[in-house]
C-alpha cells in the first residue's frame, strides 16, 4: 500500500498537463470531473497510504530517482512519510477535495474554467511535494512551486492589473523569504554536507551543540522562509492583497495549505530549532506579535475577504507560537483544525460573494439569515470554531497552544497573556463579521442560492469544524513524530480563563455590533479614535513603510541606471577620440599656406637634429 | 575527421543554401534547416559514444585521451597546426550549439523576408565559427574561429537588424575585436615565452598546458585571455555592447547570440583562462567573483527598468550569465558543474524569450511594452508558453536554471559565503523584472480591437522542444552532469596539482 | 675666364637666400599664380647650388641635374597652370584659402 | 676681378628682383621681376662656368616656362579683384610666423654652409662634357625626364582641356 505513495501527487500532476495541454478546449464538465476527480483520487490514495501506515506506525522511505548527484551534493527526488507527512497530506487532498468540487460551482461562468483547475491541481501537486520531500531541496521545489501557482491564482484574472499587482506582491514578498531559506540551505549543506532531512537531523545533533551560533543563524534563515510563506511579520503585507484571486483559491491557498507551509517547515526542522533556543523564542515571539497586529487591523476592515485574511495572519500567528514554545503538535493540531474552519469560512464567504453579484463591503449587506440558511450555519460554525468557543475544534487547538505556551519557563505568562489578548479580539472580529453580515436589516437580496455542490462541500466542512477536535486522528501519528511535551495539568484557573475569553470577546461583540448596548461611536469618531481607526485599517501602515522605503528607492534607482552609466564609460573614450579628431582635423584644415609653414617647421626641426644643435 | 566534417559540413552547406535562393526563396530555411539537423544527426551517428567512454577522466594535457582529436600540419614553422579536439564539455557545447542553432532557423522562418538565403549561410558560418571555437586546440586555429565566428554575426545585425542596427553592430564589433586583440597579444606572447624555456614554438593547447610561466607576466597574460572572454561573457561592466546587439538584431540572430556566442567566453574561462594560469587566476578570483556578483545583481536592477522587450532579457543575459563566471572562478566541482548548466539552461531559456520578443515584434511591430497588455486574451498560447519561460529564468525548482543556480550559488558558499548571499538576492530582483514583464505584455487589459494570430505548429513545436528540454534539466540533469564531470575533475585536479606545487595561498582563505 | 676666384660659399649663400625668398613667398601668398611663382623660385634656387656644386669641381654632373630640375619644373608648370584653370573656374578665385575642400 | 664684381651685381639684381616678384600684387607685374631674376642667375651660371646652363635658363626658363605663365594669366584675364586681399599681406599676423620661421632656417644654412671648408670655383664646364655624361651615365636619367614631361603633357592636356570644352559648353549655352 505504501509504495502507492508517488501517485498521490502524479494524479493532480498528470490532471493539470493535460488541461494544461488541451488550452481549454475540452468541455467543462469533463474539465470539472478531470480536476476534482483528481484531487479526489489522491485523496483516496492519501486514505489508504494512511491506513497502511498507521499499522506499522514506521516512517516511509521512497526513493524515485536521483536528481541530481554531483560529489557529495546528492538529492534525490525522494518521499518521506511519518506522521506529520500524513497529517498535512490528508489535510492537502482532503479540504483540497472539498475546495475543488466547490470550485466547479463556483466558476462554472468563467472563460478560463479549464485554466483555473489547471493551476488549481498545479498548486496540489505542489504542496504535496512540499510535504512529501524528503530532502530540503525537493521541499524548496515545492515550496516554490506553490508560491509559483499562488502567483498564477491570485492573478488569475488578469485583465485587472490590480489583481496582477497583488500577484507580484504575493510573490515577491514571499520570495524574500524564499531567499533567505534558500541561504539557510546553503548554509546546512555547507556545514552538514546533506540536505536529507534525516541525516541533516542527525548530523546536527552530532556537530552542533546547544547555544552554538550556526544552528541559531540557520534556523533564522529558515524562519525567513517560513515567515514570507505563512504571512508572518515582517513579511505578511502581501496576504491581504492576494484575496484578488478566487475565494476557493484563498481558501485553499491563502488560508487551508499553502500559508501553513513555514509551519510544516519549523515543525518539520524542528531537530534544528531545538538546537537554537534564541530562534524558538524569535519565532514564538513573531508569532505572538503577528497575531495581536493582525487581529486588531481584522477588527477595522471591511471587506469580507480581507477581514478573513488578516484572521489567517492571526491565526497563523498562534501556530508560530505553538511552535515557539516548543508545542510541536499542537501547533499542527492546530494548523489542522485552522485548515478546516477557515476553509469553511472563506467557503461561505466565496458562496455570499457568489449569491451577492461579487459584493465584497459587509456593511452593504446584512440579514442574510434567512436568506442563505445553509452558508449562515456554515459561517456560524465557523466563526464559532474561529473564535474558540468550547466544544468547537478551534477551541481545542486553541487551548493545548494557551496552556503549553503558559507553562514555559521565564516568559511564560507573558505569551499567554498576549494569547489571551488574541482570543478574545478573535472573538470580537469573528462576531463582529457574523452579526453584520447575517443579523441586522437586509440591504441586498442574493440572486442565487448556493447549488448542491456548493452546499455539500459546506456541510463538510461544518462537521469537520465542529467535531475536528474529536479526531484522535492527527494525534496519533504526530506523537511518533515529536518529542512528547511533559504531561502536567496546570490550574483549573488557568484553564477556566481560556475558556472565559472568547465568550467574553463574543459578548462584546454582541453588545457593540448587535445588540446597539453600547454606543462607541463618540469613541470612534473622536480624532484619535479615527486616526488609530486608520492606522490600523492600513494594517499598522506596513504597505506604507515598504513603500517609502523599499519600493520607491528601488524604482528611483532603476530610473537612476536605466539609461545604462556603464556607457557613459565608453562614451566618454568615444567622445575622447572625437576630441583628438576635431583637434587633428584642425590641422588638415585644406590651406595650403599651413601646410607650408607646417613643413617648414618639420625641415627647422630636421636640420636641427642633423646638426645637433637640438 | 569526425570533427573536422562536423565544421565542414556547415559551411558547405551555409554556401549552398546561398546559391539555393535563386531557386526558390524558401529554399534556404529547409536546406539549413536540414544542414544543422544532419549535423546533429552526424554527431550522433558517427560519435557512437558510450557512457563507459565519456565517464573516462581526460589527461588535460594527453590528446589522446580525449573522446577525440585531430591533428595536421598548419604552418610548422611556427609550430602552428590545425588541431581539434572533443572531450565531454566540448561535446555538450557542440550539441547546445546545433540544437539552438536549429531552432533559430525555425525562429526566423517568417520574420526574414529578404536574402534569405545569405541570411540562412551566415547563420551558418555563425554556428561553423562557434563550433570551431568549441573544437580548436591549437591557440592560433582558436583565435581564427573566434574572430571567424564575428563576421557573419556582424553581418546578421548589420543588414537584417532592426532601426538602430548600423550602431549595434559597430558597437559588437568593435568590444569584440578589441578585447580578441587583447587574446592575440597574450596567446602570441605565452608561446614566445614557451619558445624562449622549450626553444621550439607551438600554438598547441596540449604543450602550453604544463607550461607555467610565473611572475607578474603571468598575471597579465591571463588578464589579456580573461578580457577577451569577460566581454563575450558579457560580464559588468563591459557588458554594454550587448544590449544594444541583443535588440538590434533579428530574431535568430538574438537566439545564437543569447544562446551560443555568449558561451564562447564561458567555455574560454573554463578551457583556457584557469587551466593555463591556474594560479594567477585563483589570485584574480576576488576580483572576478565581486564583478559577478555586481554584474547579477546589476543587470536584473537594469532589466527593471527597460520599456524595449527584447533589451531586458538582454539585461537579464547579462544578470544569468554573471552566474557562470562566479561558478568558474569558484573553480570546485559543484560549481562549474552549475556553470556548465547554466550555460545550457540559459541558451534555451533566453532564447525562448528572445523568441517571443521576436514573435511579438513581428505581429505588434513594436518592442515597446508599454504599448502592449493583456495579449493574454489575443494569444493564450503564447502567454502560456511566456509564463513558462519566464517562471524558468526567475528560477523555479523543477526546471534547469533553477538546478544551475542553485549548484553555482551552494558551490560558491563554500568558497566565498558573502558573495554567494548577495547573489542570491538576484532571486528577489529577478522576479520582479520578469514578473513586471509579463504583467506588461501579457496581462493586464486586453485591446480588444486587436486582431493577433496565436502561435502556429511550427512555433509551438520549438518551443515545445525548449521547454521539454528545461524540464528535462530541472528533473533530470544527470547525463549532463555525468558528461561534464570527468572534464571538470581533471581541470580542478590540474588546478589543485598546480597550486600544491607552488603552494600559494589557499583559494578559500583568499575570500572569507 | 681661367682664374675664378668666386668662393662657392657666396655662390650657395645667393642659392639660400633665393630659397628663402620663395619659401617665403610660398607661405606668404594666397594667389596660386604666386605660389607657383614662389615654387619656381625655390627650383631655381636648388639649380644654382647644382650648378655651383658641379662648377666647384669641374664636372658635368651639376648640369645635368639642373636640366633635370628643368624638366621638373616645366612638368610641374604645365600641370600647375593646367590646375589654376580649373581652380579658377570651380572657384572663380585663385585664392588658395578658399579651396579648402579637403579640409577634415 | 671683373668677374667678382659681374658676380655680386648679379647676385643683387637676382635677389631683389625676386623679392621685388613675390611682393607684387599684379602677376604680370611679379613675372616680369621673375624673368628678370632668372637672367640674372643666368649671367651667374656665365660666371661660375656653367655656360650650357645659362643658355637653357635663358631659353627653356626665362623663355618658355614664364612665357607658359603670361598665357595662363592673360587667359584668366584676372584684373584687380584678387589684388585688394592680397593687401592683406602687410598684417603681421600674416607674415609674422612665416618671416621668423624662415629666418630661423636661414640661420641653420648658413651654420651648415658655414661648416664646410672654403673652396672656390674650378672652372669651364663645356657643353660637349655635359652632353656626353647625360647620354652616358645619365641616360636612364633622361628617359626618366622624358616620361615626367610626358605626364606633365597629358596631364596639363587633360585639365587644360576640360577647362576649355566647359568654357565652350558654357558659351554655347549661354547663347542658346
Amino acid at each position: 500500500m505504501l509504495k502507492l505513495l508517488p501517485l498521490i501527487p502524479l494524479f493532480p500532476l498528470v490532471s493539470s498537463i493535460i488541461l494544461m495541454v488541451t488550452l481549454g478546449k475540452l468541455p467543462k464538465r469533463m474539465v470539472a470531473i478531470l480536476g476534482a476527480g483528481s484531487v479526489g483520487m489522491a485523496a483516496l490514495i492519501t486514505l489508504l497510504v494512511g491506513l497502511a501506515f498507521m499499522e506499522t506506525g514506521q516512517p516511509h522511505h521512497q526513493v524515485l530517482w536521483t536528481w541530481m548527484r554531483v560529489g557529495e551534493f546528492s538529492p534525490d527526488i525522494a518521499f518521506y512519510l511519518d506522521g506529520l507527512t500524513l497529517v498535512m497530506m490528508s489535510v492537502i487532498t482532503g479540504v483540497g477535495f472539498l475546495i475543488h468540487l466547490f470550485s466547479t460551482e463556483f466558476m462554472e461562468d468563467d472563460n478560463s474554467f479549464s485554466r483555473y483547475f489547471a493551476y488549481l491541481n498545479m498548486f496540489v501537486f505542489a504542496m504535496l511535494i512540499l510535504v512529501m520531500a524528503d530532502n530540503l531541496l525537493l521541499l524548496y521545489l515545492g515550496w516554490e512551486g506553490v508560491g509559483a501557482c499562488s502567483y498564477l491564482l491570485v492573478g488569475f484574472w488578469y485583465q485587472n492589473p490590480d489583481n496582477g499587482a497583488a500577484a507580484r506582491k504575493a510573490f515577491v514578498v514571499t520570495r524574500i523569504g524564499d531567499t533567505a531559506m534558500a541561504v539557510g540551505l546553503f548554509l546546512l549543506f555547507t556545514e552538514l554536507g546533506t540536505l536529507d532531512i534525516q541525516p541533516l537531523a542527525e548530523a546536527a545533533k552530532s556537530q552542533w551543540e546547544v547555544g552554538d551560533t550556526l544552528p541559531v543563524v540557520a534556523c533564522l534563515l529558515l524562519l525567513g522562509g517560513a515567515v514570507g510563506k505563512s504571512a508572518q511579520l515582517p513579511l505578511h503585507t502581501w496576504l491581504p492583497d492576494a484575496m484578488a484571486g478566487p475565494t476557493p483559491v484563498s481558501a485553499l491557498i491563502h488560508a487551508a495549505t499553502m500559508v501553513t507551509a513555514g509551519v510544516y517547515l519549523i515543525a518539520r526542522t524542528h531537530e534544528l530549532f531545538l538546537l537554537a533556543p534564541p530562534a524558538m523564542l524569535a519565532v514564538a515571539l513573531v508569532g505572538l506579535i503577528t497575531s495581536l497586529m493582525a487581529a486588531f487591523t481584522a477588527l477595522n476592515q471591511h471587506d469580507i475577504k480581507r477581514i478573513l485574511a488578516y484572521s489567517t495572519i492571526s491565526q497563523i500567528g498562534y501556530m508560530f507560537l505553538a511552535l515557539g514554545v516548543g508545542a510541536w503538535a499542537a501547533g499542527i493540531f492546530h494548523l489542522v483544525t485552522h485548515a478546516f474552519f477557515k476553509a469553511l469560512l472563506f467557503l461561505a464567504a466565496g458562496a455570499v460573494i457568489h449569491c451577492l453579484h461579487h459584493e465584497h463591503n459587509i456593511f452593504k449587506m446584512g440579514g442574510l439569515r434567512t436568506r442563505l440558511p445553509v452558508v449562515f450555519w456554515s459561517f456560524l460554525i465557523g466563526s464559532a470554531a474561529l473564535a474558540a468557543l468550547p466544544l468547537t475544534s478551534g477551541f481545542f487547538s486553541k487551548d493545548m497552544i494557551l496552556l503549553q505556551a503558559y507553562e514555559l519557563p521565564g516568559v511564560g505568562p507573558w505569551l499567554w497573556v498576549g494569547g489571551l489578548l488574541g482570543a478574545l479580539l478573535t472573538a470580537m472580529y469573528s462576531f463582529r463579521l457574523v452579526f453584520v453580515v447575517f443579523f441586522g436589516e437586509t440591504k441586498m437580496e442574493p440572486d442565487k442560492q448556493p447549488g448542491v455542490r456548493m452546499a455539500v462541500p459546506l456541510s463538510l466542512l461544518c462537521v469537520l469544524a465542529l467535531v475536528g477536535g474529536f479526531f484522535a486522528l492527527p494525534l496519533v501519528p504526530l506523537a511518533s513524530a515529536f518529542p512528547v511535551a511533559s504531561e502536567h495539568h496546570p490550574s483549573h484557573l488557568i484553564e477556566g480563563i481560556s475558556i472565559a475569553v472568547p465568550l467574553i470577546g463574543l459578548a462584546i461583540a454582541y453588545f457593540i455590533f448587535l445588540g446597539g448596548q453600547w454606543k462607541v461611536d463618540g469613541l470612534v469618531n473622536s480624532a484619535s479614535g479615527q486616526m488609530l481607526r486608520k492606522f490600523w485599517f492600513s494594517g499598522w501602515a506596513m504597505d506604507w513603510l515598504y513603500d517609502k522605503f523599499w519600493v520607491q528607492p528601488y524604482k528611483s534607482l532603476t530610473h537612476l541606471l536605466r539609461r545604462e552609466c556603464m556607457d557613459d564609460i565608453y562614451n566618454t573614450i568615444v567622445k575622447f577620440c572625437q576630441l583628438l579628431y576635431r583637434v587633428f582635423s584642425y590641422t588638415q584644415a585644406g590651406r595650403l599656406r599651413w601646410y607650408a609653414t607646417s613643413m617648414v617647421f618639420g625641415m627647422i626641426v630636421v636640420i636641427a637634429l642633423l646638426q645637433g644643435v637640438i | 575527421m569526425i570533427l573536422v566534417n562536423l565544421i565542414l559540413i556547415l559551411l558547405v552547406g551555409g554556401v549552398i543554401a546561398w546559391i539555393s535562393e535563386r531557386q526558390h526563396p524558401n529554399l534556404p530555411r529547409w536546406i539549413a534547416l536540414l544542414v544543422i539537423l544532419f549535423d546533429l544527426g552526424y554527431l550522433c551517428a558517427v560519435a557512437d559514444l558510450s557512457w563507459s567512454q565519456i565517464a573516462v577522466v581526460p589527461n588535460p594535457s594527453d590528446a589522446t585521451t580525449w573522446l577525440f582529436h585531430y591533428k595536421a600540419e598548419w604552418i610548422p614553422r611556427f609550430g602552428i597546426s590545425f588541431e581539434l579536439a572533443m572531450d565531454g564539455l566540448s561535446l555538450l557545447m557542440v550539441v547546445l550549439t546545433l540544437v539552438l542553432g536549429a531552432i533559430s532557423v525555425s525562429s526566423s522562418w517568417t520574420d526574414i523576408k529578404q536574402r534569405t538565403g545569405f541570411f540562412e549561410a551566415n547563420l551558418l558560418w555563425t554556428l561553423a565559427g562557434v563550433i570551431g571555437v568549441f573544437l580548436a586546440l591549437d591557440l592560433f586555429l582558436f583565435f581564427l574561429f573566434w574572430e571567424v565566428m564575428l563576421v557573419p554575426m556582424y553581418l546578421m545585425i548589420a543588414i537584417w537588424g532592426h532601426e538602430g542596427r548600423s550602431y549595434a553592430s559597430m558597437k559588437f564589433f568593435i568590444f569584440t575585436q578589441v578585447s580578441g586583440l587583447m587574446m592575440l597579444f597574450a596567446i602570441l606572447a605565452l608561446v614566445v615565452l614557451n619558445q624562449h624555456s622549450t626553444g621550439v614554438y607551438s600554438f598547441s593547447y596540449f604543450d602550453l598546458l604544463g607550461h607555467n610561466v610565473g611572475g607578474d607576466i603571468a598575471y597579465w597574460l591571463m588578464l589579456g585571455f580573461f578580457i577577451a572572454f569577460f566581454v563575450k561573457l558579457p560580464g559588468f561592466p563591459v557588458h554594454t555592447w550587448l544590449p544594444d546587439a541583443h535588440t538590434q538584431a533579428p530574431t535568430a540572430g538574438s537566439v545564437i547570440l543569447a544562446g551560443i556566442l555568449l558561451k564562447t567566453g564561458a567555455y574560454g574561462l573554463i578551457r583556457f583562462v584557469v587551466p593555463l594560469f591556474p594560479n594567477e587566476a585563483m589570485a584574480f578570483s576576488p576580483i572576478a567573483l565581486a564583478l559577478g556578483a555586481v554584474g547579477v545583481i546589476y543587470g536584473a536592477i537594469l532589466a527593471f527598468g527597460q520599456d524595449d522587450f527584447k533589451r531586458m532579457v538582454a539585461y537579464s543575459s547579462v544578470s544569468h550569465m554573471g552566474f557562470v563566471l562566479l561558478g568558474v572562478f569558484a573553480w570546485n566541482t559543484l560549481a562549474l558543474q552549475g556553470a556548465v548548466m547554466q550555460m545550457i539552461a540559459h541558451g534555451l531559456s533566453t532564447a525562448a524569450l528572445f523568441m517571443i520578443a521576436g514573435s511579438l515584434q513581428e505581429r505588434l511591430h513594436t518592442r515597446d511594452m508599454s504599448k502592449m497588455g493583456g495579449l493574454w486574451q489575443n494569444m493564450p498560447r503564447m502567454g502560456a508558453v511566456a509564463m513558462f519561460f519566464m517562471l524558468a529564468s526567475v528560477g523555479l525548482p523543477g526546471l534547469g536554471n533553477f538546478v544551475a543556480e542553485f549548484m553555482v550559488l551552494i558551490g560558491l558558499f563554500k568558497v566565498a559565503p558573502w558573495v554567494a548571499v548577495v547573489s542570491a538576492l538576484v532571486l528577489i530582483v529577478g522576479a520582479i523584472y520578469l514578473l513586471i514583464m509579463m504583467q506588461r505584455a501579457f496581462q493586464g487589459k486586453p485591446n480588444e480591437g486587436l486582431r493577433l494570430s496565436d502561435y502556429g505548429g511550427r512555433e509551438m513545436l520549438t518551443m515545445a522542444v525548449m521547454i521539454v528540454g528545461l524540464v528535462w534539466l530541472g528533473l533530470y540533469p544527470q547525463p549532463v552532469l555525468d558528461t561534464a564531470q570527468p572534464v571538470l575533475d581533471s581541470l580542478t585536479r590540474l588546478v589543485v596539482e598546480v597550486s600544491e606545487a607552488a603552494s600559494t595561498t589557499d583559494i578559500a582563505g583568499a575570500f572569507p | 675666364m681661367g682664374s675664378v676666384s668666386i668662393p662657392l660659399d657666396h655662390v650657395l649663400l645667393l642659392s639660400a637666400l633665393l630659397f628663402i625668398c620663395g619659401l617665403l613667398g610660398l607661405m606668404m601668398r594666397r594667389n596660386i599664380i604666386f605660389i607657383l611663382i614662389s615654387l619656381e623660385v625655390m627650383l631655381n634656387s636648388s639649380a644654382v647650388a647644382f650648378v655651383a656644386a658641379g662648377a666647384r669641381w669641374g664636372q658635368p654632373d651639376g648640369q645635368i641635374v639642373f636640366m633635370l630640375i628643368l624638366a621638373v619644373a616645366a612638368a610641374e608648370v604645365a600641370v600647375g597652370l593646367g590646375l589654376v584653370l580649373q581652380i579658377q573656374r570651380r572657384f572663380k578665385s585663385l585664392d588658395m584659402d578658399d579651396a579648402n575642400r579637403m579640409r577634415g | 676681378m671683373l668677374e667678382l664684381v659681374l658676380f655680386y651685381t648679379a647676385s643683387t639684381i637676382a635677389l631683389v628682383a625676386t623679392i621685388l616678384a613675390l611682393t607684387r600684387a599684379n602677376a604680370t607685374h611679379a613675372l616680369i621681376y621673375l624673368i628678370l631674376s632668372l637672367l640674372a642667375v643666368a649671367v651667374i651660371f656665365y660666371i661660375i662656368g656653367a655656360p650650357f646652363a645659362a643658355a637653357l635658363e635663358v631659353v627653356i626658363y626665362a623663355g618658355a616656362i614664364m612665357v607658359l605663365f603670361i598665357f595662363v594669366i592673360m587667359m584668366l584675364n584676372l584684373g584687380d579683384k584678387g589684388d585688394r586681399r592680397e593687401k592683406q599681406l602687410l598684417k603681421p599676423q600674416i607674415w609674422i610666423t612665416p618671416v621668423i620661421f624662415t629666418l630661423v632656417l636661414l640661420v641653420e644654412l648658413v651654420l651648415v654652409l658655414s661648416q664646410s671648408a672654403p673652396a672656390e670655383i674650378q672652372g669651364l664646364v663645356t657643353p660637349k662634357q655635359v652632353g656626353l655624361t647625360l647620354f652616358g651615365p645619365y641616360v636612364l636619367a633622361v628617359e626618366i625626364a622624358s616620361m615626367l614631361l610626358l605626364a606633365g603633357l597629358v596631364g596639363s592636356y587633360h585639365l587644360g582641356r576640360r577647362y576649355l570644352e566647359e568654357g565652350r559648353e558654357n558659351s554655347s549655352r549661354g547663347r542658346s
